[in-house]
């Protein structure tokens, strides 16, 4: 097991009878990168305050490399922040933002240019030094707001919604930019972000936080196919997980989900000893994970399709199940329209079944 | 309603009208009979009236002095405004109040507190532990002294409020990022936080400015420009030449030079905060 | 910002800055409070030990002050005269120190030439808001109004509200004018920066649902800028209530305003009357400090010109 | 009706030196939904606004009906606008909101109540009529714009980026019910949006609006598979599209692409419409029409080095170093290799575009 660099121990913050952030525990290894991931308001820039000292947490631990932070002040916890809108100084130059905090660390006047240079040639804002951030686009501002924190070689660098701020088409380069930077510096990352995308292509590990509470903490795959429960599916994937809700019946030797006069046959390996027939059950299935089917397809069902919008590549179509619908992705030439009908079976290991009331996942078919 | 008065002025002080000399028709008609002094009114006040370009110096030395003891102690009090404290809210309106009252009474009220056996005196004596009865408003630089003080007592409040209104526009976040760099308040407060206020800086010099050199009421209360000509700044200057010495026509001139003055330091003004009121932002 | 401790060096700042500020305007209270023979003492006596309430009754109620030494001539001595001299004798002289007059000016003029300030400025914010009236000199001009010194500007009022001119010396509706012309600066600014934070989509959708432009102006921006149209007009309020050279130069007996009574409070015999001069201040001063109070927040706005909202 | 419900002649507007609009043309037939997508800055609001009265054209011609409307004021054209930030009334509520059309043409009081409530109940929003819009959740506030808009049955609407201040999930969910809702009612909406995914689910028709021109005016689909030119190929569509420049060589009668070191020989169906000589062009290829093969396998393929790696849940953008050549590509669900890996791949010729190198158009 790698060296641990970050841990938070029973983390908790509470604001009045506010808690907001619930019993976190996450534990980050050298040079991994971790996401935190959540809507607005679940508590990870609370977080992440508590990680950089900013602000002190009502109860728990946080420990770098092993040793506990808790009143260590901000500025000697030697970690690196990177603020949503960048907070860079703009009446100094770029040049004076990188040094900043090297200034702060007593550095002598030749070793700070030269890692000035190393970090500006590093960034390719070489011939940005000595220009004001009012003249330099979104993305160069934000290469000097990592700069500025790079160049104090943190334990860890924190960033705060770092492409929220960008152009769409900006995105997709500043998303590589930042992995190059990961791979090239071997820095320990943790991004704290409430857009998906940013979460599953930066991260290794992702942590999905909503109201204060820890959902679930797994590598990006995990998270993605096996939601821990129906937050976790609904939160992640576009467009979202498909919850399906119906009663569990048996359909000549095959487990199935009905609801009103429709029907999903479930994979075999997905029942487990203690679901009772006529049960409440809630099947989670992601768009993808249904594909056209045969007509003699065992696992089919049929549907009525109620909207189709192309996408390009694929096109989403919105069936009905039940008196509630469900989406599913199917390629671009699918010959479907409103009224019309869908044979569709599910993928057989890409099936979850989560407990009507509490939501949490109770079996998987993948078996994970 | 305000174009029509400049014409005018520019006009009479190309006449030598005085109000006695008859209606001010004939005066105005004379202009086009081209009886106009050539302006004689002009180079008069330039080159042979001391009194105008004193008074000008005054105001210039008054201005300064009271608008930087203002931002002094505006800022410092504002610095001490970020701190909570008991009381925050009274003590703001308190501190507050000298802006509100009426710019004649403040005169009066400072007349009473700098007369002979007033309570200024009274209150240097406590400190400098001797008997002091300072003439106040009959010695020179004294008078001059207690011009300046009536002006910040008076105006110091808008500065506090606009330092402190520029102390909480300073964004949250470059703050927090210099704190996680390691940098001390003290370090903040001299590298991230007043370089971020210059704005605002320039804006409340430069409103002050222009309220500062139009100075009339008080010093006209407290000691109506003297003794002789000590406190005597342009505002008084061109009273007395208007409204005691009845020389109009001359008055009409300085006047004239004093807007043109005006119209420059508006322009070089202009720039800072032309960007602000424009926009509006 | 960094929340540093309040250190006991602080505490000093702050009161030494509390007194500077409250000092004079306990003076004035107590002063307006304090019999004829308190006024002028060496030491200065603070606090008067017969505080007495006739400096107001000599300024609002005259009668009473007469009617309650029975109407004859002779001095008392809460009035610490003997009966030859000054204030109790001449009762004409007398009667003319109320400040009725003066407060009746003061009221009329200020809340007329504000109405007047504010409809002409709410005009020209909107106009120069919404679209971009007069380019960019109308900021250059409305800015050079306030900026000229006053003294500039009454010279020509004088001579245009003269006899020959337009005769409105002296009158309520001159002054009325002057002083909506020197603020009409003011309220424009002001109003601007308060119709500038209203989003033009409002007014636009208004547009899109019947309105005519300016019947989007009037029925949709103008009430939900009520709130700053107001504190815009106490703001200027302020100012024509407390306006001193105008009233000066452009009144002499018909009308009258409270600053320039406060200077005629001088008797031959015993020079200032201070208690009286600083009952009036005390009486103008009340309304400016409740409306101080209530515009506060919009006052940063007001005094910059609306550059700086806090 | 025969006349179109809304025609935009050759409209131009331009803010002092910039061009915003530039000889935008566009039909609009009855009970259509025509989205206008282009990026910020296209001129997608100028249009909005010159068709809604708020601006006026600098040249070109307005026919609503068939009656020129050019001149007309905002309140004489009987057309609804939603603005991005929905410009709710902050001083009045829900039920005021929506009935402020009715109350400005002063429709009696008892029919005002009778259709604002029949409204709400319509947009299941009667719960939220007598609070303000502050205390609104996005939805609501969505809701509320649109009821005040419907409210009077205006010609047509017009809706300028309405879903773009709500949240992911709601976005979806409001974006399907805004279609059922345009085609129930059969009212026609011109929808402005800078992203295409929108636009392709909700439009009849999407016309793109690039630098203040109309590019392509075409079906969704037909966008993604036929785009008039490069610029329309690289917004329509993420990951983008690999835009590379290649060579058309003909020998013997074959005609191979090469690009690079690479040279293809292309399928006989695609050779129409390809110039005859041998030229330089720009081939167009979707990131999902690149496939991995098995190494060593016979299908025609080519090996890269992947260089960079994106795994985005449902598919996996892989960074592919062909020869020198950069390109992009998807992959299903979450795959397991890692940079300076060497994978073997097949390019799908088929579904290629051709670019003019010049004017960027598109050749077949």
């Amino acid at each position: 097991m790698a060296k641990i660099k970050l841990e938070l121990v029973k983390l908790c913050k509470e604001f009045g009878e506010l808690n907001a952030v619930d019993d976190v525990s996450i534990a980050i290894e050298e040079s991994e990168t971790m996401a935190l991931l959540g809507p607005s308001g679940c508590g990870k820039t609370t977080i992440l305050n508590m990680i950089v000292g900013l602000e002190k947490p009502t109860s728990g631990e946080i420990l770098i490399d092993g040793k506990s932070v808790l009143n260590v002040p901000p500025g000697q916890r030697n970690v690196g922040l990177v603020f949503q809108d960048y907070a860079v100084f703009t009446h100094m130059t770029v040049r004076q933002n990188l040094a900043y905090g090297l200034k702060l660390r007593k550095m002598k006047q030749p070793e700070i240019d030269r890692e000035i240079y190393k970090v500006s040639e590093f960034l390719s804002l070489g011939h940005q030094l000595d220009r004001k951030p009012s003249e330099l686009g979104a993305s160069e501002l934000q290469r000097v707001a990592i700069g500025r924190t790079l160049v104090t070689n943190p334990e860890i660098l924190l960033l705060d919604e770092p492409l929220s701020n960008l152009e769409a088409s900006m995105r997709n380069q500043m998303r590589r930019e930042l992995r190059r930077i990961q791979g090239e510096t071997g820095q320990t990352i943790i991004y704290v972000t409430h857009d998906q995308i940013e979460a599953l292509s930066l991260a290794h590990q992702i942590a999905v936080m909503n109201l204060g509470a820890l959902q679930q903490y797994d590598t990006a795959r995990n998270v993605y196919e096996y939601p821990a429960n129906r937050f976790v599916g609904s939160f992640l994937g576009n467009p979202p997980m498909n919850f399906i809700r119906g009663k569990l019946a048996e359909d000549s030797g095959q487990r199935v989900v009905s609801s009103g006069e429709s029907t999903m046959p479930l994979p075999a390996g997905i029942i487990g000893a203690d679901m009772t027939i006529g049960s409440d059950v809630v099947v989670g299935v992601r768009p993808e994970s249904l594909n056209l089917a045969a007509a003699d397809n065992p696992g089919r069902f049929t549907s009525e399709v109620l909207a189709v919008e192309p996408q390009g590549p694929e096109t989403v179509v919105t069936a009905a199940f039940g008196d509630s619908s469900f989406k599913v992705i199917v390629p671009a030439g699918t010959d479907a329209e409103a009224g019309g009908a869908i044979t569709l079976a599910p993928q057989s290991d890409l099936v979850a079944l989560f407990d009507a009331e509490t939501g949490v996942r109770l079996m998987n078919s993948g078996g994970a | 309603m305000l174009i029509f008065p400049f014409i005018l002025e520019f006009v009479i002080s190309l006449t030598e009208w005085q109000p006695i000399y008859g209606d001010f028709w004939d005066a105005f008609a004379s202009v086009f009979t081209h009886k106009i002094n050539q302006g004689v009114g002009y180079n008069y006040l330039i080159t042979d009236e001391p009194r105008y370009l004193q008074a000008l110096g005054r105001t210039v030395i008054i201005s300064v002095i009271s608008l930087c003891l203002e931002f002094v102690i505006g800022l410092a009090l504002a610095t001490l405004f970020l701190k909570k404290f008991w009381g925050k809210r009274l003590w703001f309106t308190a501190l507050l109040s000298p802006m509100m009252i009426m710019p004649v009474v403040v005169g009066y009220t400072w007349f009473m507190l700098f007369q002979y056996n007033g309570p200024v005196n009274q209150f240097i004596g406590w400190i400098t532990f001797s008997e002091t009865n300072l003439m106040w408003l009959n010695t020179g630089h004294l008078a001059f002294i207690a011009v300046i003080t009536t002006e910040v007592w008076h105006w110091t409040p808008l500065f506090f409020l606009i330092m402190l209104s520029g102390l909480n526009s300073v964004p949250e976040n470059p703050i927090r990022a210099a704190t996680v760099l390691g940098a001390s308040n003290f370090k903040i407060f001299w590298t991230i936080i007043l370089p971020n206020m210059k704005a605002v800086i320039i804006i409340a010099f430069v409103i002050r400015g222009m309220e500062v050199i139009k100075l009339f009421d008080e010093i006209y209360i407290l000691t109506r420009g003297g003794p002789g000509t000590a406190t005597e700044t342009i505002s008084l200057y061109l009273y007395k030449l208007a409204f005691e010495d009845f020389r109009l026509a001359y008055a009409g001139s300085a006047a004239f030079i004093v807007l043109i003055i005006t119209v420059v330091l508006i322009n070089m003004m202009l720039k800072p905060i032309r960007y602000q009121l424009v926009e509006g932002r | 910002m960094p929340e540093s401790k309040f250190t006991p060096f602080n505490l000093l700042g702050l009161v030494a800055g509390l007194l500077f500020a409250v000092f004079p305007i306990f003076w004035m209270v107590s002063t307006s409070f304090k019999v004829r023979s308190e006024w002028v003492t060496s030491p200065p006596t603070w606090i008067s030990e017969r505080p007495t309430v006739d400096n107001y009754l000599t300024i609002l109620a005259p009668h009473i002050l007469l009617a309650r030494r029975g109407g004859t001539d002779q001095g008392d001595e809460d009035f610490g005269g003997s009966k030859d001299d000054g204030v109790g004798g001449a009762n004409a002289d007398f009667l003319n120190r109320s400040a009725w007059p003066g407060i009746k000016g003061t009221v009329i003029i200020s809340v007329c030439a504000t109405i007047l300030s504010i409809v002409v400025g709410l005009m020209a914010a909107i106009s120069i808001s919404r679209y971009r009236f007069g380019g960019n000199f109308t900021p250059f001009f409305i800015l050079a109004g306030r900026m000229f010194p006053p003294i500039a500007i009454a010279i020509p009022f004088v001579i245009m509200f003269g006899p020959k001119v337009f005769d409105m010396t002296d009158t309520y509706f001159g002054l009325i004018v002057a002083y909506a012309a020197v603020t009409v600066p003011f309220s424009t600014w002001m109003l601007k920066s308060f119709v500038d934070e209203l989003p033009q989509e409002i007014e636009e959708a208004s547009m899109m649902d019947g309105y005519s432009r300016w019947g989007a102006h009037l029925k949709v921006t103008v009430p939900l800028i009520k709130g700053g149209i107001i504190a815009t007009a106490l703001f200027i309020l302020i100012l024509n209530w407390s306006e001193f050279l105008f009233a000066l130069v452009l009144t002499y007996t018909e009308v009258q305003t409270i600053p320039v009574q406060l200077s005629k409070y001088f008797s031959a015999t015993e020079g200032t009357l201070y208690g009286v001069q600083a009952a009036l201040a005390m009486v103008s001063i009340i309304p400016l400090v409740v409306i101080g109070f209530f515009i506060q927040r919009h006052l940063v706005r007001g005094l910059t010109l609306g550059a700086i909202k806090r | 009706m025969s006349e179109p419900v809304l025609e935009l002649r050759s409209i131009s507007k331009n803010f002092g030196e910039n061009q915003a609009l530039d000889d935008v043309n566009l039909t609009v037939e009855h009970g259509s939904l025509i989205v206008l997508l282009g990026p910020a800055g296209a001129g997608k609001t100028t249009t909005l606004r010159i068709v809604a009265g708020l601006e006026a054209p600098s040249s070109g011609s307005i026919f609503i009906e068939g009656a020129d409307f050019t001149k007309h004021q905002p309140n004489q054209r009987d057309i609804a606008m939603i603005f991005d930030n929905l410009a709710l009334y902050p001083n009045k509520n829900g039920f005021e909101n929506i009935a402020s059309p009715l109350r400005i043409a002063k429709t009696p009081k008892d029919e005002i109540d009778r259709r604002v409530h029949e409204m709400a109940g319509m947009l299941k929003i009667d719960h939220i009529l007598e609070r303000t819009p502050a205390t609104f959740s996005g939805g609501e506030r969505q809701r509320v714009a649109l009821g005040r808009a419907m409210i009077r049955q205006p010609r047509f609407y017009l809706l300028d980026e309405p879903l773009s201040s709500l949240d992911f999930m709601l976005r979806i969910d409001l974006r399907t019910e805004l279609k059922r809702l345009q085609r129930e009612t059969g009212q026609t909406f011109l929808f402005a949006t800078p992203d295409y995914t929108e636009a392709m689910a909700l439009a009849d028709t999407v016309c793109v609006l690039l630098d203040g021109k109309v590019r392509q005016i075409a079906k969704a689909q037909e966008l993604y598979d036929e785009p008039v030119d490069r610029d329309v190929a690289r917004f329509v569509g993420n990951p983008p599209i690999n835009i590379i420049p290649a060579r058309i060589t003909r020998d013997n009668g074959t005609v191979n692409i090469s690009v690079g070191s690479m040279t293809m020989p292309l399928p006989a169906k695609m050779e129409h419409g390809l110039p005859s000589s041998v030229s330089n062009v720009e081939i167009g290829l979707r990131p999902e029409h690149v496939r991995i093969v098995e190494s060593g396998s016979d299908v025609i393929h080519l090996t890269g080095i992947v260089n960079d790696l994106e795994p985005l849940g449902m598919h996996t953008t892989v960074g592919l170093d062909l020869e020198g050549v950069n390109l992009f590509f998807t992959v299903e669900g979450v795959q397991e290799f890692k940079d300076g890996d060497k994978v073997d791949v097949h390019v799908d010729l088929e579904s290629l575009l051709f670019f003019d190198p010049e004017t960027g158009r598109r050749i077949t």
